[in-house]
């Protein structure tokens, strides 16, 4: 399991960099992962989405649908992507913490 | 690594293909009258100008490396003008007004390694998928079956000898990338044992209500299991199609022993005659033997035969068991038919036998 | 090849009469390290029976939330040259035509970076390249458009829209297939590279009712050229076929599926009110018979694999509609379907399997086209009708 | 009341068939060689030995009185040596070895008011249901409808006109007593509205679980309505079946106003040439017009017209709505096409159109 | 008829060319104040479009659980002659055969204590008195038995089995149907007359393809006649019909839905090995053609009407079985069925729905039937298969 | 709604005889219904069957199917028509006082 270090954070990613253990996610572990995602610093337009992204899927045990995701933000998929360059499910989920992704691709 | 280019451009779309048409298809696009099969794998088109265009096909076994690739363009450079296409089965084609052209170019793609063949009335490619090479998913590999399967039936691509079109496909699991579903035959990567479930690493790494979702037959249901909220499998409500590890990396399905394939026919996807049919389960385990699978060559190789012997022109397989019945299929097949063969899906109900149509 | 605990078993597969892909793979291997672990991890696959790549990944290029579909090994030690093996997707030109040229521009680039391994094509019909790593993935995507590729589709997204060769080069097309799938393909380049909808959503264009490109078993939307009026007969063509030995009462009247047709030894008779569009009778006896002039595409909705519901075929939304640019008709019931299905689909739920949720009918009703009977095979057995009362 | 019989037995069966057979039947039980169909509703059976046995039948309305019985017998005593039989369409008929008897046995069953035919390529008699006449259930008359209907087509039951059988039926409700489900064309009654729930009365005479598991679409679910344990009604969800009621009288659907009738076409029942098929929804709404439904009148009138005039020989309604495809039926029958002609419950998805093959 | 509020609605009903029920209930209101009452309730109906029974009654004669449908009027006050309208069904004999002498008898008896209404017969195949009060249920009962009558079946019960004119007049029973029905009727007088089942079981008798009881649409067990071996073909016989005007080609050859026919004007040709018995060139040249001599029957399972998962047609179970008395293989069978069905069916879930509950392979294992592929129209189209490994 | 009248019991029941309000029934009045459906005297075989339909039905708020009642009473059908003449449904569901069974006829 790769381990990702970052200034003072240190936990286990996979592969693609998603945090392994989401219970150890907390604000420094997002910037850590941000850096990885081309996103220097995390401003509140960031937080914005990273956090609706964190009470969605404490709610459902899902990430929303994208969608979803806009409306409910008020973001367009393009600022979303201005925001997260890599995307919804690639960036976003994963500076949030969530659970990687899957089956659709 | 090299320095990137000087600016990022996003959303180009493909180059357009109207640059890519070789002269003669450019000045005749749209205009073409007709066509004959001159041979097996050469064909020509004729345009209302009667101008011609003659295509040389070439099996390719899709997988290629780039000096693959190259070694087609500098045939398409040689004798077409540097153009050259595939096709939706993955053949390579290639095109030239030349009627001159015909025999050497097919003598080079033979001399290639690259028969030239798979129209008319004969097997064409098989349209096929990932298996081991690529995919997490594969109950099988694709390419060795191909290969395998091909090099018995080669002849009857190089030749046109067949009843009908017959088109085969392989899809190395349930997910069915590709036409198995509609394919005259059709093989069939499987498992057979349920999905492993990764009790506590599932509730990191998945959504578990996706994972329930995910099951065709309600298996999947949420669990705490010993204090961790997760998922559970009822095991005699699977039937492994994986479904829920295509959505779970936590429920893995692969078993060296168990996987293998299944056999189905009498798909069909063009709406000559017949309107499009599925295809349906023939045999429904062969063990996997690699490198060369001799139960699956066999097992197509025998209904290739006892199709083309017994069809009537232009009958599709499909289109011949429905004429002879599926009795009858499976007798002159010397399939057993087992309690596989029957549905129990969502529509089985509509699958059994309500007539007394029988031939005995 | 590699040394192996395993014996090579590949090596079986590298004679016989047709073309060997284990051949490519050592082909490539001689230059890329790449090719030749995947060489050995593939032969150990043949010797374990079992494959050997983790559950997908999650990489791909900036701005763009699709077009590469991560791949790990689960041997990485083993193999560490495809611990990373990505494949990208390619969006094919339509048709799937080349000048030798450009694709030789792809080669360099990939044998560069990637694997040198491909697969021309993949089922949906981009160009694969099979196999590269996270940190290539950026500069190959500069470098393919610089060339003017760009990346297909993965994810719940407009996937690549691919055709048959049409009017290119077939006597059949309806329409023009290739126009159509690149307008198409650039109208809908947002929604090919940033997933945003239920799930995948596939367009096939075949020019006529043949489906050559397999598009009413495996697209979303399936749009089959047409025509409504009168097959066009020569009756002298005819004749000839006769002449020269075709048994036209059994192999083009007897198969017939409307057995609208009948044949006297002189003449050729089509009731052309019966006739189904089959295409039969015109593949069998092309030089005497071409469909009519008024021509068009039928619009098919739904088709797909069968998780999770079971395999659907695509079936009519649009009986017959003339296909010419700009194609508004078209795009106008697109947006109309995605608005809908995008809005009320659940996740992962592909439109056919939406339409079955909700009913035809009231889909029909949610995106504004009528009811009319050539949607359906047959009107309804059962008498559990919703009426509609005041 | 009259003293009970001696001896109260019970578990005897109907009487044995072999008491009932007509004499010349009974000599050549077995043994019949041929037939032929001499004159609208007149047939004679051949046998081995070459005895005949003439077969007159009329026309019933199937609810008949004692007296009317009783002039069958007549009748029987008459002609037929004592023996007559009814059909598995609720005809009589009279039989006899006697060919001379025919004529004035005919005569005399006209005179009675029972037209003599049904026989061959005709319309026989209209196998039907209870109604108001005895039912809980009914959305609509049997009897009535059935005379309406056949005053109009008496005529084809009196001569053999028809390309091929065409099989009419009558269910007053869903429940579908009868053969409505696969007839050439059925006659439905049908509800449009939800049950009306009495909430409080209901648990204590119906069972709340039978109720809730009654529901093909789970419209009827358990609650409790102001502090009873009772059922209610997802309207939305309620398509009108009667089931919940046959279940639970609290439950009534009855409604004067939308209650109604539908028309369904092309089903069959014998395995000739075609499978047996179910019929299919051609009108899906006609108001209850008592006391001669003349709109149900006139939709059959036209559908028969149409099929008779266009059908080929033998060609079965539904085989022949099959060939010339349903659009074409629609139109040639002016009815309009609507959203209740598209099936919605579970293998909807198999009615759509799934193919090009379209007539224009 | 009685003073009535509404206008005698059904009078319009007496004329016309179709005998007349109208004058029915009339000829017997002459006697019948029960058959007055209905005129009444009836026309009643007629003018306000609704019907005025009570939901069902619950009454029956000693030791039976079936064979009386209990009927109240909602308008006792208004129509009290028919405020109990029982119906009693009464089993008819095999075929509908009767001797005029003994159907008298029925006559008298239901003139006396019943509304001498009836239904010749019912859909089931009963004799249907309809209409009688509760306390006339048991004398009607003796007196009828004592003239060896018997009540049929209602309820959660095997059904009045009943069956087509067969081998009494028809050249192509392939069986003796109305031995079958007398000999199961009797077998099971006790599954009849006490219901145990989850709910009703139907049994119809056909002695061909052509099928004159709609048995295959409206028994839980349906036993059609068949043969095995070819179609007798008289030559010369064929040959006159052709001579007579009879188009073989277009009306026999034509519509053969196998088309395993052929005719050159000379000779008939069946290709017996694909010919699936559908009956439809006997039935169009009956002298000329005759079934096979090797006969028996098929037995089906399981239709039914729509209610509650939608209609269902009888599907094949034994594609082939000779038919001999005991018929002992025969009720071997449905004894396991009904023993299944009793023991793992649901309440009101008819054998055909159970079948497609817990599919039909699983059904032939209970019962121990091994699956044969007559069973069934065509193999499984989905991958969804319940392998077993050990 | 037709009054039923024996002995000291008075109560409300439908025209089949069977109980409006199933909360009135008590053992007088199984009595008192058994003398409708010829049963005169109430011994312990139809006291077993009677309470074993009363606590089916307050279960699981049906009557038992009847292959479960013999199965579980030990009465075969024939003995349940010897107890009851007019048979399980009719007979021993009124004299239980359970809701009317219906559908299935
Ligand atoms: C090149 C290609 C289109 C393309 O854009 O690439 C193509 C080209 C032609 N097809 Fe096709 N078909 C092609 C894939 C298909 C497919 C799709 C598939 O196989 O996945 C189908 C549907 C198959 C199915 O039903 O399962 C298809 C069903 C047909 C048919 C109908 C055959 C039938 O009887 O069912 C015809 C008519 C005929 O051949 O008589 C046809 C006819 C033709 C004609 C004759 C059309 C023409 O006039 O040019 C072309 C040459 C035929 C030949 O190869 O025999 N083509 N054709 C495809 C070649 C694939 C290959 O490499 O083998
Ligand atoms: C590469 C390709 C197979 C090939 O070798 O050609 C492919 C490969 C995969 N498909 Fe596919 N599909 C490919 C064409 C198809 C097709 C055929 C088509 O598009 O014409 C189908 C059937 C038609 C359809 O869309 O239903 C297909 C139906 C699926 C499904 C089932 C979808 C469904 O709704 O039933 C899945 C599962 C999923 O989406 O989660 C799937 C998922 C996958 C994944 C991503 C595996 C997964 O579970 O996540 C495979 C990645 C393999 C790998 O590691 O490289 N793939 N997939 C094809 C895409 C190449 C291209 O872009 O040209
Ligand atoms: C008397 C009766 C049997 C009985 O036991 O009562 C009977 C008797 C005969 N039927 Fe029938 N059928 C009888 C109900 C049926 C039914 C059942 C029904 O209508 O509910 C069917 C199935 C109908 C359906 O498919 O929906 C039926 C489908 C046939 C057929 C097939 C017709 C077809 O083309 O589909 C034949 C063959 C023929 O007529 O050519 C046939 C042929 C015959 C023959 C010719 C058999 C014979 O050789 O004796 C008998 C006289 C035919 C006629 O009336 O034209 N009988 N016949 C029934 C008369 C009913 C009536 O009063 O009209
Ligand atoms: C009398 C009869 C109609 C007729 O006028 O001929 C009849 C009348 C009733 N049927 Fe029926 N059915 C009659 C033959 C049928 C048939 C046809 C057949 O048996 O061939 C069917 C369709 C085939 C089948 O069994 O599915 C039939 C399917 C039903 C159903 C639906 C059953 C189902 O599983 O879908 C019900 C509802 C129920 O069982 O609760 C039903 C229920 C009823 C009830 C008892 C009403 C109810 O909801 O409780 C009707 C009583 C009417 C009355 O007041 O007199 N009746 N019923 C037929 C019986 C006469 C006889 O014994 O000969
Ligand atoms: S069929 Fe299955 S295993 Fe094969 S490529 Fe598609 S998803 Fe992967
Ligand atoms: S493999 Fe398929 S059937 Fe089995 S649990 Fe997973 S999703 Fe369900
Ligand atoms: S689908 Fe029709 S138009 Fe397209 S290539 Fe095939 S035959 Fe030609
Ligand atoms: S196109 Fe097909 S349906 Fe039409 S006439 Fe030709 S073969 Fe018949
Ligand atoms: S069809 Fe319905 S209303 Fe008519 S008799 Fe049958 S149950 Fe009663
Ligand atoms: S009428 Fe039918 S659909 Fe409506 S609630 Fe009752 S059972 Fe359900
Ligand atoms: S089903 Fe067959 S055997 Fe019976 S009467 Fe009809 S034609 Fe004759
Ligand atoms: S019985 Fe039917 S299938 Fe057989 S030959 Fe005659 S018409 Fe054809």
């Amino acid at each position: 399991m790769p381990k990702f270090e970052w200034q003072e954070v240190s936990i286990d990613v996979d592969e693609d960099g998603f945090i392994e253990d989401p219970a150890l996610w907390n604000e420094q572990v997002a910037l850590a992962l941000a850096s990885t995602e081309g996103v220097d610093a995390l401003t509140e337009d960031h937080w914005k989405l990273i956090n609706y992204l964190r009470e969605y899927y404490a709610k459902f045990g899902i990430a929303p649908m994208i969608r979803k995701l806009c409306k409910e933000t008020g973001y367009s998929l393009k600022e979303i992507y201005d925001l997260f360059p890599s995307g919804p499910a690639k960036g976003a989920c994963k500076v949030a913490g969530l659970a990687k992704p899957t089956g659709c691709v | 690594m090299a320095a990137e280019p000087v600016k990022r451009v996003t959303d180009i779309g493909p180059p357009h293909y109207g640059k890519y048409l070789p002269p003669v298809v450019k000045a005749n696009y749209g205009k073409w009258v007709d066509h004959e099969i001159l041979e097996p794998g050469v064909m020509v088109h004729i345009a209302e100008s009667g101008a011609k265009v003659y295509t040389v096909r070439a099996a390719s076994p899709r997988l290629i490396s780039v000096n693959k690739i190259r070694a087609y363009c500098d045939l398409a450079d040689k004798y077409c003008e540097g153009f050259l296409r595939f096709t939706s089965r993955n053949n390579v084609e290639f095109l030239t007004a030349k009627a001159e052209n015909v025999a050497p170019m097919k003598k080079d793609l033979e001399a290639l390694g690259h028969p030239v063949g798979g129209m008319a009335n004969s097997i064409s490619n098989i349209v096929h998928t990932q298996g081991w090479v690529h995919c997490h998913s594969a109950a099988t590999d694709a390419s060795g079956i191909v290969k395998s399967v091909m090099d018995a039936l080669h002849e009857e691509f190089t030749h046109m000898r067949m009843p009908g079109k017959l088109r085969i496909a392989l899809a190395c699991c349930l997910n069915m990338c590709g036409a198995v579903h509609c394919s005259d035959i059709a093989i069939l990567g499987i498992h057979r044992k349920p999905p492993k479930v990764e009790t506590e690493r599932l509730p990191k790494i998945c959504e578990i209500p996706t994972a329930v979702a995910s099951c065709p037959t309600a298996a999947v249901r949420p669990a705490n299991i010993s204090g961790v909220n997760t998922v559970e499998v009822i095991e005699e409500s699977c039937m492994y199609c994986a479904n829920c590890f295509t959505v779970c990396p936590a429920m893995k399905l692969n078993d060296a022993e168990n996987d293998g394939l299944s056999i189905w026919v009498g798909g069909k996807v063009s709406n000559a005659r017949h309107e499009p049919m599925f295809s349906k389960l023939a045999i429904p385990y062969i063990p996997n033997n690699p490198p060369c699978w001799p139960e699956v060559v066999d097992a197509v190789v025998n209904i290739v035969k006892i199709w083309s012997k017994n069809a009537q022109p232009y009958e599709r397989m499909g289109e011949w068991i429905e004429r002879i019945g599926w009795p009858k299929f499976f007798k002159m097949a010397g399939i057993p038919f087992s309690r596989e063969h029957i549905d129990d899906f969502k529509h089985a109900g509509l699958t059994y036998k309500r007539s007394t149509h029988i031939r005995f | 090849m590699p040394e192996q605990k395993f014996p090579d078993k590949l090596q079986e597969l590298k004679s016989g009469a047709w073309p060997s892909f284990v051949k490519e793979i050592e082909n490539a291997a001689q230059t890329s390290p790449m090719a030749k672990d995947l060489y050995g991890q593939l032969n150990q696959s043949y010797n374990e029976k079992i494959g050997h790549w983790k559950h997908g990944g999650i990489v791909g290029v900036l701005g763009y939330g699709g077009g590469v579909i991560g791949r790990y090994s689960d041997l990485p030690e083993t193999w560490p040259n495809v611990s990373h093996f990505h494949t990208m997707r390619i969006n094919q030109p339509a048709a799937w035509f080349y000048r030798a040229e450009d694709l030789r521009k792809v080669c360099d680039i990939w044998e560069k970076r990637g694997s040198g391994l491909t697969n021309m094509h993949g089922s949906t019909g981009d160009i694969i390249l099979l196999g590269t790593t996270t940190p290539e993935l950026e500069p190959i995507f500069n470098e393919l458009t610089a060339i003017g590729f760009d990346l297909g589709g993965s994810g719940s997204c407009m996937r690549t829209p691919s055709c048959c060769v049409g009017p290119a080069r077939c006597e059949w097309a309806m329409y023009d297939t290739l126009a159509l799938t690149y307008d198409l393909t650039m109208t809908y380049q947002d929604e090919l590279h940033r997933p945003a909808f239920p799930y995948k959503f596939k367009f096939k264009m075949a020019g006529c009712p043949n489906d050559c490109v397999a598009s009413i078993a495996r697209a979303d939307m399936s749009i089959i050229g047409i025509w409504r009026d009168e097959i066009q007969i020569d009756q002298d063509a005819v004749r000839e076929y006769a002449e020269r030995g075709l048994n036209i009462q059994s192999v083009v009247v007897g198969r017939c599926p409307t057995r609208c047709m009948a044949w006297d030894s002189k003449e050729l008779f089509i009731d052309n009110e019966n006739c189904s569009r089959c295409m039969h009778c015109i593949n069998v006896m092309h030089r005497a018979l071409r469909p009519g002039n008024d021509r068009g595409a039928t619009l098919l909705i739904g088709s797909k694999a069968p998780i999770m519901e079971g395999a659907l075929l695509s079936s009519v939304l649009v009986p017959f509609l003339e296909i010419v640019p700009p194609y508004d008709d078209i795009k106008g019931l697109v947006n109309n379907i995605w608005e809908l299905w995008a809005e009320e689909g659940k996740n992962r739920e592909r439109v056919g399997e939406f339409i079955q949720r909700v009913g035809l009918a009231n889909f029909l009703d949610a995106i504004g086209l009528e009811p009319e009977p050539e949607m359906i095979a047959f009107p309804r057995e059962n008498p559990y009708v919703f009426y509609r009362t005041e």
